[in-house]
């Protein structure tokens, strides 16, 4: 048992962080929330070249042969710098899942590509409605079509879908139990994106499929056996959402500290009250058990092994402690903490976002209850 | 004890009640959360001042109608569920009024009270500043006495309503030789006087928050001196007791509450139990809130000024709201996240701003910690940390 | 809206601290919970004479006029004296149920002696088994016999039984629905009692019906359908556990506050550190919101309205804020207070056990959904 | 990074449980809530030390088996998820050893490591008295010294084991006219020693949880001085540490978190979906708090004395163990409230018995507020307050 980073991912997180500070400026991610395409091309073909789009992905392919466990550490310091742009999408949703599953012809087809920065995935998973994650919620609709299919139906809150040249959709296959992931052209005939407009100025899209036409070939994993896949597709970036949130709430935790040795009322820092130097203590519990239990879950799924429960302890305490964090932030920072002239909004605002993102905490005290046999 | 409100009360909040379901019904607004403190509305206003609505309980020499606390109270809790756009006149009814009535002088009372009733004196507060925040008593505008003037020269900050407002309620350090606690003067400053500006501040939410206040160089007759020189301090304190005490503390987002609670049902969400359940809890904060902030209400009545009792209120309460749009949050799942404008919005988007507003609910008009400071100290006795 | 008690009410209140101060020390209440019978003949009697048994029935069954709410004065300071002994039984689930609901003869045959504390009465209610206070729990049977009733079968937790004279059996007449509540002689053949070892040394018992003959004068209400009448029963219980409560934990939260003030570490009173004032400030909190919704739901039930909903919010939040009060009042303590040489164990203890009576802060939020329309 | 034990570790784990699986199979003891401080058990701690499982980490010359504090933890651990009657050699092997040999004399190791390792000497602590909880450098017992010996007067508290310890490792004040932190020393005192006595207390439990323990005239030969005189509030600070770094305190009532899972599955209350909730949220905290121990043996593994770490781990994990027993209680209803002995008694009254001693769990071994005091100024660098 090890709970230090490798020298390798210490190197790898000192390069990510200073290149994010360099170029990943809080006005640049202001930029970003505030454009309609949400990322910059240029910014996208730096991380190609720095070999972070690639990172995790075998060198046949063009990757860099490293872990999920070091792509933890790289989402880690992306959540650090509130980093905009479809980076999770086309890794953690497109990218690995096609690694998993797809079948040879797939791998080299699609990921030379996207490693190369040249293509940009995403998962159209979700759709209107209140019950995320389970495979009953899934209706849009994949039909036979003279051996191959036509998807008619709308996905929602599709992450970086307006940008995307290519689609993973989960589709029905068959009225019960019947889920098959697609792989979509996104630019093809029959799809219409709108971008919502949403508190982290990140870009999710209602995606309504009319009719669109789908090669059989196209089928990424089993057809209408494709539910297990999603979930794991679900897992990987409920960690990966994990990983975001740890670079949060430690860059807000260490904001926070700063402010409370600095500011002074009463003649005294603040963080010499009592009060505040004990909500201090609770951050810094709270981020060290986030880190844990999410670095656990990467690890595990970095080495292949069956990891429901943690996954689920990971996201359901990351997202209770990102609350308290955040609350205690605000309150330790006072008024100027509720101003965009301060950076602790933009954590604030994405945290929340990536706390609702692949299940929240009641979400996955149901599939740990489930695990446990209840 | 008797938790019933009398036949006139009741009969008062019914009135209240079809004066705003009639302008709900005509289109004027619609409720809206933090409405009290962000909905500017001079019709609105107006309206209300037509029918005594305001300055309630003041003497009615000033123009007020002499009644009870509780029925200001009742009055103020329906302009909260109903989400009313009451900014314009809230602090001068609340708070300002109040102190020129405690301290001011006749003439300060009978140029100011008679306006502010009929709607037409709007009012922001002046006290914050940079470098001030819970610790008041070390602000550092000045003001310099210069024959029948004073001149004042310093920034204030977080002053809510301030784009609005016509008249501030400053406070400022005329005397730096003296204690910090006793070298602070009270003035209502002219917003239209030369020498002050106004640069609007840009909250999480989105909106124009707060404004920095800016005097270069004011000039203020003698005569806009609230209560004592160099009393100040004590005059804020009082009126910061003032300034807790209100339901605004508790319903701020109550539209929010009300529509959630429908929301969960229409769309079956209530039937989970989780949810159930955690909804369920939010009412019962609430109804135990509105007896604490109730309280508070008896105890002016009784002629006292509010003091840790409106501490307790507002500490309390400021949580509820927070807990609301936490809860709200949890039930709207990724639809919360949606801000006005977007497609597949939910409840006008009032989860999001109030999840994201009530960040601040618990800093405004006294922390809440400096709140269990003064529970601790001011009730309980215990010794000073 | 008043939110102080009466002249009247006040007198009571300040008779009945001196009277308890002198007369339920906690020695006597010591020696109460260790004996088997778990009360005091001659205090008993004491109350009697006080007009205390009496006190919310009217005059003409020899009871002393006063209302409901006199009561809940009352009870808080029971609650506050830690107040071993059946008065709760007696007089909240025995007596005043059979002034609402019984005939004017059984009120003439019951209520008179009562009052003079020549009769204890209880309530055997819940059974074996995990869902309580709800209808479809209630298994214990009364068989139509000859025009009389046999009642057969286990009731479980009932207070006092094992010193009552008069028990209201709840029993089921019908198989569906059918509800009938009986006064039954507790000394009569056939009803046997083992009273239980319990936290707060009080007298719960397990009490078996074998075939237990019972007239049927002794219907008390309707035939039936008494399930109403019981839920009123639970209600008014409630409201009394919440009276109990809060003087629990108004004495602890004072007794905590002292200690504050006097206890000294590092040379200075611990109430001086600030997070223990704002523990205490919290505990403040706590208190006066429990007293205002626990007299709000006293004060309906006193004046004869529906307060399904007060009920539930008092039971709930001050079930809820005894849990947090408790865990501030040891915390501030110290380990003085975990010993029995401290008197905060009897309050915890007794807490605990009147927090589980009568339905808990989930049980209350289930009851307060179904009133809101869920 | 990397979560997984060894080959060696798992078997080692295998060992352990194995070993008290047969010792529950055979009737030795059952599975108990708090069995680590009160479960006194010669019997089990021979068994235990013909292991070498006592003093697993220190160096063979003394009788360790110089194994690593991950290997101590698994079998603490695994001790304490079977409930195991350990407390005859708990605070030897996890504090008194390592103080001893962290800094007592080499006539000092060879005398009592041996014999602590063989399950031959029973520690207990003088560290309290009744005006020093938190204030631990507050404490008045005096030693004198008089030729090669030192006479110790006054009384300890709270000495938890104390019916069965053989020796005491006390704290006493040997200059009184130093600074309060600087005239501390360290001494193990024989409790047969003429002018020893012990008065036992009654915890809220009904167990006899502590011990007063009084020292009238105790003479100790100076040999029994552990490390250097006047520096013994810098060696208990270090002991602390230790105190507070293990799995005790997060698995202490290990014994009712697993059986009222069990209960709540055959009983089918865990398809209660709001009880399932709350198993299903402590089952989360237990998995995070065992990766904060966790993190402690890991320091200590790497050559540092636990410091922070061990003040996190423990205000995380008794909070932890405080949520399980309130948890269990709601979960057995009014089954919860009946005492050993009882009809109807759960899960054998472990619920609570934890639920009352769990009062005291975020009280020993340092209060959470002094652990929360030591994460902000050791860990976070914020100014004293």
């Amino acid at each position: 048992m090890k709970l230090a980073l490798t020298e390798e991912q210490e190197m790898l997180r000192e390069t990510a962080r200073d290149f994010l500070a360099d170029k990943c400026s809080k006005q640049f991610v202001k930029r970003m929330e505030e454009s309609e395409v949400g990322y910059s091309r240029e910014f996208w073909q730096d991380m190609a070249e720095l070999g972070w789009i690639g990172l995790a992905f075998p060198g046949e392919y063009g990757g860099g042969d490293m872990s999920f466990l070091d792509l933890a550490v790289l989402l880690e310091e992306m959540g650090r710098a509130c980093l905009p742009g479809p980076f999770f999408s086309t890794v953690v949703l497109g990218g690995i899942s096609i690694l998993d599953i797809g079948s040879e012809q797939q791998k080299q087809q699609y990921l030379p590509s996207l490693i190369r920065g040249e293509k940009i995935f995403t998962l159209a998973l979700t759709e209107p409605g209140h019950d995320n994650y389970d495979a009953s919620s899934v209706t849009v609709k994949a039909a036979r079509d003279d051996g191959n299919y036509t998807i008619s139906g709308t996905k929602l809150f599709v992450p970086d879908a307006h940008i995307a040249d290519d689609l993973l959709c989960v589709a029905r296959t068959k009225p019960k139990g019947g889920i098959t992931i697609f792989l979509v052209d996104a630019k093809g005939p029959g799809i219409k994106y709108t971008v919502l407009k949403t508190m982290a100025g990140d870009k999710l899209c209602e995606v309504v499929f009319d009719q669109v036409p789908v090669p059989r070939a196209n089928i990424l994993g089993r057809l209408s056996q494709g539910w297990s896949t999603v979930q794991k597709i679900i897992e990987r970036a409920a960690v990966g959402k994990c990983c975001e949130l740890i670079g949060n709430i430690q860059r807000v935790f260490e904001m926070t500290v700063d402010y409370a040795k600095e500011r002074k009322q009463f003649d005294r820092p603040i963080g010499s009250f009592q009060v505040i130097q004990h909500y201090c203590a609770d951050m810094a519990t709270d981020v060290d058990a986030a880190r844990f239990s999410t670095y656990q879950a990467a690890w595990m799924l970095s080495e292949g092994l069956p990891c429901t429960k943690e996954v689920a302890v990971a996201k359901a305490w990351v997202g209770e402690a990102s609350k308290r964090v955040f609350a205690l932030a605000h309150q330790i920072h006072g008024a100027i903490g509720v101003t965009i002239e301060h950076d602790l909004h933009y954590y604030t605002r994405r945290a929340k976002a990536a706390e609702l993102s692949f299940g929240d905490a009641d979400f996955y005290r149901e599939v740990l209850a489930k695990e446990m046999g209840f | 004890m008797d938790f019933s409100f009398t036949e006139e009360q009741n009969r008062f909040r019914k009135e209240v009640r079809g004066f705003l379901e009639e302008e709900i019904k005509r289109g004027y607004w619609e409720p809206t959360c933090d409405a009290w403190v962000q909905g500017f509305d001079p019709g609105f206003t107006e309206r209300v001042a037509k029918r005594g609505w305001i300055g309630l309980t003041w003497p009615k020499e000033y123009g007020g109608q002499d009644r009870s606390h509780i029925d200001r109270l009742i009055l103020t809790e329906e302009m909260l569920r109903y989400g009313a756009p009451a900014a314009c006149h809230w602090f001068g009814d609340r708070q300002v009024g109040g102190a020129i009535l405690s301290f001011g002088s006749e003439e300060l009372k009978n140029e100011f009270l008679p306006r502010i009733v009929k709607g037409e004196a709007y009012f922001g507060l002046g006290m914050s500043e940079p470098g001030t925040g819970s610790d008041l008593a070390s602000l550092q505008t000045r003001a310099v006495e210069d024959g029948d003037y004073y001149v004042i020269n310093g920034q204030k900050t977080w002053t809510s309503c301030a784009s609005f407002s016509e008249y501030f309620d400053v406070y400022v350090r005329t005397d730096p030789e003296a204690p910090r606690h006793r070298g602070i003067s009270e003035f209502i400053v002219d917003a239209k006087s030369p020498g002050v500006s106004r640069i609007p501040m840009i909250d999480i939410t989105g909106t124009e928050a707060w404004n920095d206040v800016f005097f270069d160089n004011v000039r203020v007759h003698k005569r806009y001196l609230v209560g004592e020189k160099n009393r100040g301090f004590y005059q804020v304190l009082h009126q910061l007791d003032y300034e807790r005490s209100g339901m605004e503390r508790l319903m701020g987002n109550y539209p929010l509450f009300d529509a959630i609670m429908q929301f969960a049902k229409e769309n079956e969400l209530s039937k989970d139990p989780v949810i159930r359940s955690k909804l369920a809890q939010l009412q019962i904060e609430f109804e135990v809130g509105r007896l604490l902030v109730y309280r508070v209400a008896l105890v002016m009545e009784e002629g006292r000024a509010p003091n840790w009792e409106s501490a307790m209120s507002k500490a309390y309460s400021t949580e509820f709201e927070k807990h609301v749009a936490g809860v709200a949050m949890e039930v709207l799942g990724p639809y919360g996240q949606l801000k006005v404008g977007s497609k597949y919005i939910r409840l006008r988007g009032m989860a999001l701003h109030s999840y994201l507003g009530s960040k601040g609910y618990s800093l405004q008009a006294g922390t809440t910690e400096i709140l269990k400071n003064i529970l601790a100290t001011r009730r309980l006795g215990l010794p000073s940390s």
